[in-house]
């Protein structure tokens, strides 16, 4: 097993048995604007290689599986989760967008692995983080009620996430491979420790969120795990339908089945506050991202060979 | 010296909300405030400030009767339903009346 | 509007009994309670928040008139012996009385 | 069992300050402090803590009524006029008056 | 003179001239967070290669050690000390327990003359941990009396130190030498300057304990400096017993003169807080810490090369 | 352009933009401290290689350079700014003192070009940073008032960035090469990197001074460009005096250029408290420290240049 999942599941066992261990929270801040930029510099890198034909079709697909992934999910929490308008509609859009610590984590995998994959995949991180929380409020307000879309537009493209990310493949974008390498120690060179530290206190973290499991049934748990693996399915056949590598597949496998914890709650948080965050976070945090990170990720990739070795 | 009073009102609420709670305050005619970051248990549970969307702040402002009283009716309006919050007012003396 | 009164009690004290004050506090019948991180000096010295042994919190709990006199009375029977602590109490209005 | 009254004195002020503010605290006989770190915005403007220069810090002392009539007077006199500062006063109930 | 103890006088320097010179709290929490991760995952990947068969007997003798020192502290402090009970017996248990920042010192100063030692040895440091903790604890008050064990034990074994030090161990052990490479760089590749950074502030921290030196008399600093002298022999004693490499005589004999400013603190707070905390601490902290890191580590080199030479 | 560089403009754009992006307090105080160790040891290094004969010299025409800057600003502030005495006073002091920044910027500048340049020039920052201060509060109140010099010079010698930047120019003095290099991968090997987190924060906090530009003025904002070009003629004027190479004029242009944000700023505060911060910080910070990081550095450059062909 990948060390960095083993600090994950040291951060999960010393939450669980109450330990004062603890990442200052400026600390975490700190780690995760490392990790954004890192992903961000290294997709921006491989973007300049590429040439806008190949990527604006592929672009447009990646943004319809966010539009797409809510709108499965919406009406299997509303009907057969029978969870309340908002709460269903904020859960949808946690999972129609993406968890850039997943992504980071299958990344290390692959490298691992050493298998290739488009090194410019962040570009469809950013491109999955926002439509997801759009379709979520329409889904809960419909399009005319009062919905502050002008603060919502600031505080979504605007957030820290989407920010990082796409500032660091900007300047990737124009610094090109010469001119990241001396930051290179920095954000390459250490990714792999930033991201163990950032995983175990993901793990302290989630374990925090596990208390909360027992309070929202078998249901919710039973969702954060199944629809995952179906977003995988989708976003597995998307890759497939682009002809993507078996690197790319699995990744984007990876991003559709992955959660989001950071920037759609915090959009929830202002645009639905009627919805209960602590259900989302449950869910994402508590289940389907140790899910991911320990299972799901495997599955996964055996996932996309079998594509492959199909196609 | 300390003779003038006024009242100090405290927010205790979610860190997420800083930017709207500060503009609405200074839109209802406080002349400013004071924010630590804080964390805390209350009727939606812990907010213990391990990451950022589950730490709280505590916001004081030193106002007169009148502003305070918009304020504690503006918030319970527009946040007590669907966010952490508490909110309570005491008496104060202050050394530069003009200035609150 | 905020005419409701109750007891804000304030304790100062050190960060690592964090954990055991606020099982006490609960224990005693209050329903919230507010922590914010401090350093300062007392009868017992600096306590500068260099580093973790050294720091205090400060814990503020809004509860009725007899909450407050069993946390005070607790906390002068278990701790003020043995560790640096302050603790003092003030009348506050809320707006919610029901939450306290 | 908290029938002894005290004055509670809060100061909010720039953070570079600090070392001089509790000197002359301690000097003018007040027998301890507590700090916190804070932001705020007042008629010197937005002090958000961003980095070192721009952060604030409030500080409570516990006194009696003479003791916090002169921190009043003397921050009032020395650093009114060039300084980031609010001051008040309240009146708090405490454990052991002895100790202030 | 290695430029890690340079760092340190640095920090006890600008921390007596009153500097105002500081790292922030959450900073060198995340600094000794490395140090601990890197010092057992180092650890682990060595016990990776050693049967159980060699490591009992090892491990029983150092427990003993643990047990030991304190017993043989306590009664110098009461007697010649003349401290109070809880007094005497908190300062035992910090003497008889280790300090991981000492450890780290001895790690780099062999490293610097590459000297090879026993490198499971953080293995030791865990075992030194929590021993004297429970001998201080019946020191003061024996057996019987309403000791909240359970609560202690928790916060003893659960403690940030104990915790990343047994974590980093099997996470080393587990991962291996390959396993943990990715995670090198961060871990290995700035073990000394994380090392440096935290010995500034350890020089800090010290200055401002040193204040209270005057307060407790010259008998604590004779003792802060002899005691772990003594200790020092009897570790070197063990160890050369144990038939441990020079390196390993030098650490174990290390281990044995430092003492703990974490986890004992901690400890001795919850069980037994009618003891003076700042008198400990301006021992452990404010003399034998210095005095080992400066003069301490070369005075026990020399000793474990004396009994290699002489056995 | 330098990727560093980059980082400045991606934080400026999202501080315009009222992003929530922020670098923890706690973290660009961590940053700032390695950058500032890291400048001081690698100018250790190279101190231990000259000769006092030397570096007497240089250090005295270097010392005339920090007293003469502020007497050229402090008439112009005062007679064609019009500002207040201790205002005028003030900014002289900031324009005549240093960043140790920009500096940093400077030497990931000439890195990146593979320029040499005499690398013990750190020391030129710390004799830069102390004097200006001295002359700007004479300049405000006379030798004879009463200025606390005690107090003073406590906070400016034994502040931050000269006890950070002497310290490590001793430790690297007397470590030398061979001593620092196991501390290296920290201080050198993630210079580039820690100098791009610190620029980014560096952009957000200067989009925040850049708001209060309107308010002080054409005047501010011409002086706080067309002077820094004046003290870079100066400072490259004494550098080729001196005979040090292009590198090294290009650099001591720099400096002179360059404005402070953090020493002198407190000392103002303590010393002359009725000057207005925020005027000199929106002048060094809003306008000057941009100004040099993306214009103002390749100016220089071309200055050294050509002083360079004509002696
Ligand atoms: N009784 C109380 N005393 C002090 N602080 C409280 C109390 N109740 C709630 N709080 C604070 O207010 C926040 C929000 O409260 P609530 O909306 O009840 O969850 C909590 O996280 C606490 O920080
Ligand atoms: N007079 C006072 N006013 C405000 N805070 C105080 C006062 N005395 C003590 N404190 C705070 O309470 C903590 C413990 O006090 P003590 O037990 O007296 O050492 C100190 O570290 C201060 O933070
Ligand atoms: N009306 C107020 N209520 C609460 N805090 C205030 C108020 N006015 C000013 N402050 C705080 O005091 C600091 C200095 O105030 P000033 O001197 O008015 O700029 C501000 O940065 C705030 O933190
Ligand atoms: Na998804
Ligand atoms: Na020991
Ligand atoms: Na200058």
């Amino acid at each position: 097993m990948d060390p960095i999942v083993l600090f994950f599941i040291l951060g999960v066992l010393a939450g669980i048995a109450r330990s004062d261990l603890r990442l200052p929270a400026s600390i975490y801040e700190f780690l995760s604007i490392v990790l954004l930029l890192a992903i961000g510099l290294k997709g921006g890198v491989e973007l300049s290689k590429q040439s806008p034909g190949t990527l604006l079709p592929q672009i447009l697909c990646v943004l319809m599986l966010g539009i797409t992934l809510p709108l499965i999910a919406f009406p299997i929490l509303r009907y057969a989760g029978r969870l309340k308008r908002p709460d269903a509609a904020s859960v949808a859009a946690h999972y129609g967008s993406v968890s850039v610590a997943t992504y980071a984590v299958a990344v290390a995998y692959l490298a691992a692995q050493e298998i290739p994959f488009e090194e410019y995949m962040p570009l469809f991180v950013v491109v999955l983080e926002v439509p997801a929380i759009l379709v979520g409020i329409i889904l809960a307000r419909g399009i005319t009620r009062g919905t502050p879309w002008g603060a919502l537009a600031h505080e979504v493209l605007l957030g820290k996430s989407v920010v990082l990310l796409t500032g660091g493949l900007l300047i990737g974008w124009v610094a090109g491979p010469e001119g990241v390498e001396p930051i290179g120690n920095l954000f390459f060179g250490l990714f792999k420790g930033v991201l163990a530290l950032f995983l175990l206190e993901m793990g302290l973290i989630t374990a925090s969120q596990m208390g909360d499991l027992r309070r929202y049934g078998l249901f919710l748990a039973v969702f954060a795990i199944m629809f995952p693996m179906l977003s995988a399915c989708i976003g597995a056949g998307i890759a497939w339908f682009l002809g993507l590598s078996q690197g790319g597949t699995f990744m984007l496998a990876t991003l559709a089945a992955s959660a989001s914890y950071i920037a759609v709650p915090s959009a929830m948080r202002m645009a639905l506050p009627e919805a209960n965050p602590s259900l989302s976070l449950t869910a994402s945090l508590g289940i389907t991202f140790p899910f991911n990170v320990m299972l799901g990720i495997p599955l996964y990739d055996a996932l996309s060979r079998m594509l492959q070795a199909g196609g | 010296m300390l003779s003038e009073s006024r009242k100090l009102i405290t927010i205790v609420s979610e860190s997420a909300l800083e930017a709207r709670l500060t503009k609405d305050i200074e839109a209802l005619g406080a002349h400013g405030y004071t924010i630590v970051d804080a964390r805390g248990k209350g009727h939606r549970g812990v907010r213990n400030a391990d990451w950022q969307q589950a730490g709280n702040i505590r916001i004081e402002v030193v106002c007169d009767d009148a502003t305070a009283s918009a304020i504690a009716a503006h918030l319970k309006q527009h946040y007590y339903e669907n966010y952490a919050m508490i909110l309570y007012t005491s008496d104060v003396n202050v050394l530069r009346p003009e200035k609150f």
